[in-house]
């Protein structure tokens, strides 16, 4: 079974179980008892190719490589009850999915119905206010339908990031220039007097911010520690 | 109102409409009963094709619709910049199929059987008004489950789903004994299809003799 | 092509556009000149007539367009008023009670809620005056907030939002308890601070509680 297969154009598979099907058909292996050690190499050798060819391996693929790989373990071990269990499974798929091909192509055969056109309901300037009555305990159902009874899937609702956003954010560029007013003096300040006047948390992170930029670029010096510790502005002649 | 008068109000409705209208709508506005409908709909049908009218009136699950003839689809795709083929890939057809014969069902019914993600063609398929949502299963995650259309019937020409081609009997190919111990039914159909259609996958199915 | 079935083929290409077509993107569809579309457009008309039809050809402004006689506007009324009353799908229900319990909320989180796309709803609910714009939420993409209307309050029994049924459990508003397990302030530190305790002590306050 091991014959060079390159000739075949297997270029296109809608998934893992239309690869193993072309296979099946193509080296007219039993669908009902399958040649797993066939299949398998053929299968894996349809991968290689379309690594080769860089195509993306979607994950399906994968997994039905591994399934395959085990199946075959599996049937090397004296007991074949689990063996002929799983293959019974994946026979059960391929005719599933068999059908459902079949089935396509009958429906593909019948688009005609795609060549006749129908037109937009006439814009009559009417009015399209809702006019039924409803119980007010539809709306509860129908709230339990869509969200389930634990609510689990409910995302954090507007309100929680208008909250967020109303806040003023300061920026720390805003907080540079104000640190180098304060400094520009010349004089060495406190540290912690640049955060008294902060109006918000905000603020003070801004703040803490900007210092550390311009430590950075070596336009501030810090002397001491924590709160007690001195900043000075290094004037341009007083760098390096 | 005139018999003749009655028709040219129905193409009227129908042509405003735009959308299929059900045949109790249409009994409502004309205060007709089902029967009287039913003809009038046909003579509209006869009257359209006696006059060779470019428009056709076809029937969808028991609601009627105004529509283009085939024939003149190359016009209208040139007219209004259609593409031409009919744009449904491989994936399309075969979730359609799925949820054509089993409907109401899951997103992970259909990629159970095809074997692949299918979100991508859901969306699609929605977009295109070819498959809808039918409510949600009683399972944990609540899964939405999906039903085909009205547009659905009429691009498929079909009448309603019981004009759904037969799902195959048996396997064409290989060991026919095998085949019938375990008919492509006990595979396929495993779910009953509900309402109306049932017969569809009642027809042709061995289960049932059972009962 | 015949001429009789050239006639239908405009006519079906009419049916199709819905908006007026241009004399000139006609004769561009068909190869005509303007000279053979007009006539052919009487002829249409002519045709129309003859076999009664319910539509007409109307022109305006050198642009043609099918549409029904006025004779018939009281019925096609009627069948627009009737689709007025056509009950809410489950989907559409759906949307309507999260939006309800949650206003103003985007669509992105209903859509996250049903795990759906819900666009064609919300168009639907719009326009059927149960749910309105409700300004846009201060988020990147500034998504539109909506709301439910009087409408709404009227087509369900509510004398106002504290009528609507109570949900069951403590989550009448997930807010409170979603703000425990991620409390926004703590993380963002953005909390205006009026005086630097109180500011303290609320983030402790907050993660002393799990003790």
């Amino acid at each position: 079974m091991n014959e060079p297969v390159l000739s075949y154009h297997l270029e296109h598979f809608e998934g893992p179980l239309d690869l193993l099907l072309q296979l099946i058909a193509r080296n007219k292996l039993n669908i009902y008892d399958i040649d797993l050690t066939a299949l398998l190499a053929q299968y894996l050798e349809q991968m290689n190719r379309m690594e080769s060819q860089n195509l993306d391996i979607a994950s399906e693929f994968l997994e039905m490589a591994s399934r395959l790989v085990y199946m075959k373990t599996v049937s090397l071990l004296p007991r074949q009850e689990e063996v002929t269990a799983l293959k019974e499974a994946l026979t059960g798929e391929l005719l599933e999915y068999q059908v459902c091909q079949q089935l396509a192509r009958q429906l593909g055969e019948r688009t005609a119905g795609f060549d006749t056109f129908v037109r937009a309901p006439a814009t009559l300037p009417v009015d399209k206010t809702y006019q039924n009555i409803h119980a007010p305990e539809s709306l509860f159902d129908a709230y339990l339908a869509a969200v389930g009874r634990g609510q689990r899937r409910l995302p954090p609702p507007a309100t929680a990031f208008t909250k967020i956003v109303a806040r003023k954010v300061v920026a720390v560029s805003t907080k540079i220039v104000f640190v180098m007013r304060k400094l520009w003096s010349g004089a060495p300040k406190k540290l912690s007097a640049l955060f008294a006047g902060a109006k918000s948390r905000s603020e003070l992170v801004a703040t803490f911010l900007a210092v550390l930029e311009l430590c950075k670029a070596n336009r501030v010096e810090l002397h001491g520690d924590a709160a007690d510790a001195d900043i000075k502005l290094l004037k341009a002649r007083d760098r390096y | 109102m005139s018999f003749e008068e009655l028709l040219s109000a129905i193409e009227a409705v129908l042509f405003a409409s735009g959308e299929p209208m059900s045949a109790g709508r249409l009994c409502e506005v004309f205060s007709l009963d089902a029967e009287t409908l039913d003809q009038l709909l046909v003579q509209l049908s006869d009257r359209l094709k006696d006059r060779k009218s470019g428009l056709m009136v076809i029937e969808l699950d028991g609601a009627y619709q105004l529509a283009t003839k085939p024939d003149y689809a190359d016009y209208i795709k040139s007219a209004f910049d259609l593409r031409r083929k009919t744009p449904l890939s491989q994936a399309a057809l075969e979730v359609l199929a799925v949820v054509a014969y089993h409907q109401p069902v899951t997103k992970a019914f259909v990629e159970q059987v095809r074997g692949v993600d299918c979100s991508g063609v859901f969306t699609t398929l929605v977009e295109k008004d070819l498959i809808e949502e039918r409510g949600r299963l009683e399972l944990p995650g609540r899964p939405l489950l999906y039903g085909t259309t009205k547009t659905f019937l009429r691009c498929f020409s079909l009448k309603d789903l019981g004009d759904l081609p037969p799902l195959p009997q048996k396997e064409q190919d290989p060991a026919p004994d095998l085949a019938e111990q375990l008919p492509v039914e006990a595979v396929y159909g495993a779910e009953p299809l509900q309402g109306a259609e049932s017969g569809v996958a009642a027809s042709d199915s061995g289960l049932h003799t059972l009962e």
